[in-house]
């Protein structure tokens, strides 16, 4: 691009038609390009083929899913809740009359394995604009993160950075972390997946348009410098698969994020919202400026004039396309009513943050970008953020499905005797996916702002909204790439039941979904074809549970050459707690207590964590999903926890039941007999998967009551055995005893001392 | 004994959030004429007494251990009076 | 009246609602502070929050020493004015010289976010006045900078005088000493680094142990107006 | 324009874990001949075109604010080149 010497002017452009432009290197397709030079009648400027190559791509027009996407649309159920859907920074949902909550996952792989620290934090910083441009306050994070097998030399110095980015980003900018998922599979090698959550809340009046509507209104840019973080970013760090010999050479310059800044943004952008000084506002995420511009304009209802030289700039000599695709973090664009610019000037200033305005809003129809009073873009704002290419791309089954269904786990040997059973529970309980997370969870912040009720190690993130009322939030994420490589339909579903049931067993009514897709190459058929699989099923099972999708994020293109990551559909479920103090917490209660398990235990080891650490298999059927079933069980652990008659709950997922009570007997520090019912194959009722199960704890007094509210449900209860202080671990009578000491060291300890700390 | 001194910086490029910072507040020690300021780490190694390639190792240790590659440049000097290559 | 706890909100201060929330529970006004404004509005005590005031860039607590509020709590705490500061703002009050010593990167390492044993070494500060001898209390303790040190003349001095307040029963960092907390030698200036304003209520924290402290100075401000 | 380097570092008597840490790496680097290793902050201060005593001022943000003489000490280089006192 060096042939450029003077700044390329949309009058330099139309007199030099035949200029070749590097759009190939930008990832635009021919068609594409030609499609620029037909809505333009000319050909572009170098600075609106930046723009367009930014926002045509894949992360940011969303060309290959949009087809695919269109069913949460249409599928999902209506509900006076959502106040804002898809298409929006984020979702929002009414809580209460006064009441709002924003939340979305957003991944952000590729940078996290160029560089872990900085890529993880900037993925924070980044999901937490998206709720503050929806007006909400930021108070909560949470984490879902992917890597390759823990013992690689590799994962020892993705892992450690990626948790430090979160935790440190969260910590400053004063976010608790309520939870997440970290999960080790050899597919996730080269391509690690850290997806991040925030959710915020507003009183329902202060949500915020992206709109730049009224002409005349000034454009202020918000927040850092821009510098030549990620320039190309968007277009080659987020969309290039990374080839299995040069990742070096997709290597552009990363993004280093400031989360005390964003802490300023955070408090400015409130204050400004309460004082209604602000008529639109957009977050600058991976495509910077030009996607800000192109969205507010294109939702406004005119055009917008933008003076390029105004923007306050952290390095010498940037050229206009650079500063328009700049990655540049911690930056907001406002619409603000001339009348009111100044006093936006200053309250930024009192807060020591830079703010400058930068345009206009006009009603040409056009974007228009001066530089240095030469014109470099006149485009219709639509055409960047709207009208992008749409792909219907082919789709086709993988050819291995068939082999790969009939290879079930259900046939692989298992241990027989009661020693070899005792065994592959703490065999179990010390595996990377089931070990204990502390050595992750503690470099996280959970209690600032003081409203934590539950975070890690729960099934789901407890926040109380409203110290007054007692009102508050539960949320989980949840995915296993596992159970969507063997059916992505079922695998999805399977993800949002689990989340569904984690924000249920905290006693909480799930209301809420946001998801986060990631994906191989759209490429590929056979991804394809398992990203449509996986989103009819989320829409499918929303639909069936009745509750939105209310925004998510795609990513595609993870794979190291012809490799794909397992499709790994994350699904986030936001429920509602009238009054957190009536919220079910893990454990195993008080001594004398009943623990029950609710739902039906099948034999169902395909895709299971025993198949996997036992015999590293992976092959057959997931088990099965029934959503009525889950509805059922959610609105029975809903009614409980307002009649206050359960002690504890604590879902069962990876490695059942045995892992429940090994997790509740750690946590609690109680010890539990348990009585398998009779006639159950002891392996088959401790490690199968099936979907649909809680483990309950039931205080003295109440067995008849809950017994009861199970059965005019329809719900199978099963009584297993009393939690017992005295009893010293697991005691699985007629079979064998662990003591707590055994399950902490098998179960504890396990991250630090395999990464080598 | 050899001493390396490593200086780790930030590449230009990249933002240097701390730096920014520490400029931020010069004002209020009364110092107003600086135009920016980086901050970056110092490393000094002291080697053992029969260490040999003294500068070869600090260059390998500085490239694997010390800097990020992906944002940060160093350098590594041998102090005078070391005895490199003894 | 209820006596005025100021608070202190610096840009990247996190812990100030949390600590104006304990105020309150413990039966305080609070009142919020501005680091750039030198007034103190005509408060009782200060009580200067955790976070990351400033980014913490340099080391932390290192810019916040030169607001316009610290000019004035420095003199306030001079005239004897309860001044206690929490994690980032016990770094501040030692960058500020208002109490010796300072506080350094864990010696393992690593931000660690766990609840922390403590003993209170001493009740005969402005902070600690309503706790039970050697009372053992938990508070969460979450920092990535939180080692004490200080040279052994000094924490000789620290000990000979009572001045080590609170006192690690399972060191979490490396402090020299297992100290967790400090005081001036009046006994009106208190910094620790675990939370106690992250401990004031059973459903969200791992005690209530926290109230204490704050209840400490509203007892010595009563005292001190009876007298 | 005037470029000063503030080299801060901790005290020797005060532990470094940071070092210490690097030091314990080194040996899976294959360097064995490191005695010690210290890590400290490398501070790059541009002052503008028109500064006026610029060593002067370097030393009072140094004392006052990059470094904190409890735990750690500083030197001040005005680098070569510079217009020091021009
Ligand atoms: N990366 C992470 N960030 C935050 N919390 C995590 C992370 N990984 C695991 N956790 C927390 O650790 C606990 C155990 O995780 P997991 O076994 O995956 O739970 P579940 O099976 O209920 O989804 C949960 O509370 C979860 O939120
Ligand atoms: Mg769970």
């Amino acid at each position: 691009m060096s042939q450029y010497v003077a700044v390329d002017t949309v009058g330099v452009a139309d007199a030099t038609p035949d200029e070749k432009q590097p759009w190939s290197e930008l990832g635009l397709k021919e068609d594409e390009y030609q499609r620029i030079r037909e809505v333009l009648g000319r050909r572009p400027t170098q600075s609106e083929l930046a723009m367009y190559s930014i926002m045509w791509s894949e992360h940011c027009s969303y060309k290959s899913s949009k087809v695919h996407l269109r069913q949460f649309g249409e599928k999902n159920p209506r509900t006076p809740r959502l106040l804002a859907g898809i298409g929006e920074n984020a979702g929002v949902v009414a809580i209460d009359d006064h009441l709002a909550v924003t939340f979305k996952v957003e991944s952000h792989n590729h940078p996290s394995y160029v560089e872990p620290k900085q890529g993880a934090a900037t993925g924070v910083g980044g999901i937490i604009r998206d709720i503050i441009a929806m007006g909400a306050r930021p108070i909560a994070v949470m984490d879902s993160l992917r890597f390759g097998a823990i013992d690689h030399p590799d994962t020892a110095r993705v892992l450690p950075g990626v948790v430090d980015g979160i935790g440190h980003y969260g910590n400053c900018v004063g976010l608790p972390n309520i939870g997440g998922e970290t999960y080790f599979d050899p597919c996730y090698q080269g391509n690690p997946l850290v997806n991040a959550l925030s959710v915020g809340v507003m009183p329902r009046s202060r949500l915020q348009s992206m709109q730049a509507s009224g002409t005349g209104n000034v454009v202020i840019l918000l927040g850092a410098k821009t510098g030549r973080d990620g320039i190309g970013g968007v277009s080659v760090l987020a969309s290039a698969t990374f080839s299995e010999s040069g990742e070096d050479d997709a290597r552009p310059s990363v993004q280093v994020g400031d989360p005390f800044t964003e802490k300023l943004l955070i408090e400015v952008c409130l204050e400004l919202f309460d004082a209604q000084l602000v008529v639109g506002v957009q977050d600058l995420g991976g495509a910077g400026l030009t996607c800000a511009l192109s969205e507010t304009a294109a939702a406004g209802d005119g055009g917008m004039h933008v003076d390029l030289e105004l923007v306050p700039l952290r390095a010498a000599g940037m050229e206009p396309q650079d500063i328009l695709a700049s990655e540049s973090q911690e930056r907001m664009l406002l619409i603000v009513d001339p009348a009111k610019a100044d006093e936006v000037l200053a309250r930024a200033h009192r807060w020591g943050l830079l703010a400058t305005a930068i345009g206009t809003v006009t009603d040409t129809g056009r974007l228009v970008v001066d530089f240095h009073g030469q014109t470099v873009v006149d485009v219709p704002p639509k055409s960047l953020a709207d009208e992008g290419p749409v792909y219907n791309r082919p789709l086709a089954e993988p050819n291995d499905l068939g082999l790969i269904a009939v290879d079930r786990a259900e046939t692989l040997p298992r241990p027989s005797t009661d020693e070899e059973i005792r065994q592959t529970v703490l065999d179990m309980a010390a595996s990377p996916n089931l070990c204990d997370k502390s050595w992750i969870t503690e470099q996280y912040d959970s209690s600032v702002f003081g409203n934590t009720v539950l975070g890690a190690p729960h099934d789901a993130g407890v926040v109380r909204l409203d110290e007054r009322t007692g009102v508050g939030i539960a949320i989980s994420l949840d995915g296993n790439g596992r159970f969507a490589r063997l059916d992505p339909y079922l695998g999805a579903q399977l993800a949002l039941a689990e989340a569904y049931r984690n924000v249920a067993v905290t006693g909480a009514t799930p209301i809420a979904v946001s998801d986060c897709l990631n994906f191989g190459s759209p490429e590929d058929p056979h991804v394809m074809w398992q990203f449509e699989r996986a989103v009819t099923g989320i829409a499918d099972g929303c639909q069936k549970l009745g509750i939105p999708v209310t925004g998510g994020n795609v990513s595609f293109y993870n794979q190291t050459g012809r490799e794909a990551i397992h499709p790994t559909p994350v699904i986030g479920v936001l429920g509602v707690l009238e009054d957190v103090a009536r919220r079910i917490p893990l454990g195993l209660g008080r001594t004398g207590d009943t623990i029950a398990l609710i739902g039906t235990t099948s034999e169902e080891l395909s895709g299971s964590e025993w198949a996997s650490v036992k015999h590293g298999h992976l092959g057959g059927v997931p088990p099965k999903v029934d959503l009525d079933h889950e509805m059922k069980l959610a609105d029975l652990l809903s009614r409980l926890s307002q009649t206050e008659q359960l002690a504890a709950a604590h879902d069962l997922s990876q490695g059942g039941l045995a892992q429940a009570l090994v997790e509740a007997i750690s946590f609690s520090g109680m010890g539990a007999q348990i009585l398998l019912p009779e006639g159950a194959d002891p392996f088959t009722y401790l490690f199968s998967e099936s979907s649909g199960r809680v483990l309950v704890v039931i205080p003295r007094g109440q067995e008849l009551a809950v017994r009861s509210a199970c059965e005019s449900r329809g719900l199978p209860i099963t009584p297993l055995g009393v939690a017992d202080a005295n009893t010293d671990g697991l005691h699985l009578r007629d079979h064998f005893d662990i003591t707590r000491d055994d399950i902490d060291a098998a179960f504890k300890g396990r991250i630090g001392a395999r990464l080598g700390e | 004994m050899a001493r390396v001194v490593v200086d780790v910086m930030l590449k230009s490029e990249i933002l240097d959030p701390q730096g920014e910072a520490v400029l931020g507040a010069l004002p209020r020690l009364g110092v107003t004429d600086v135009a920016s300021v980086r901050i970056g780490k110092r490393v000094e190694i002291e080697f053992g007494e029969n260490a040999q390639n003294v500068e070869e190792q600090s260059r390998v240790i500085a490239d694997q251990l010390l800097a990020n590659p992906v944002i940060e440049s160093f350098t590594v000097a041998v102090e005078r009076g070391s005895n490199e290559g003894a | 009246m209820s006596a005025r706890v100021g608070i202190v909100t610096f840009p990247g201060s996190l812990d100030d609602r949390d600590a104006a929330r304990a105020v309150y529970l413990a039966g305080g006004e609070p009142v919020a502070l501005w680091h750039d404004d030198a007034q103190i509005h005509g408060v009782d005590a200060v009580f200067l929050p955790g976070g990351f005031s400033y980014g913490d860039a340099l080391r932390c607590g290192a810019i916040a020493r030169f607001s316009q509020v610290m000019d004035t709590v420095k003199a306030a705490a001079a005239q004897g004015m309860p001044v206690l500061g929490v994690c980032n703002g016990f770094q501040v009050l030692c960058e500020s010289h208002l109490l010796p010593g300072a506080l350094v990167r864990n010696a393992h390492l690593r931000y660690r976010n766990r609840p922390a044993r403590l003993r209170v070494e001493t009740t005969r500060t402005a902070w600690t006045n309503a706790f039970a001898p050697e009372a053992e209390i938990v508070l969460p303790a979450k920092h990535g900078e939180g080692r004490y040190v200080a040279d052994e003349a000094t924490l000789d001095a620290l000990e000979q005088s009572g001045r080590v307040v609170f006192r690690y029963l399972d060191n979490p960092n490396g402090s020299m000493r297992d100290i967790a907390g400090v005081a001036n030698e009046a006994g009106n200036v208190v910094g620790l680094m675990p939370h106690p304003e992250h401990a004031v209520e059973a459903l969200t924290g791992p005690s209530t142990d926290g109230l204490g402290v704050v209840a400490s100075v509203l007892a010595h401000l009563s005292e001190g107006a009876r007298r």
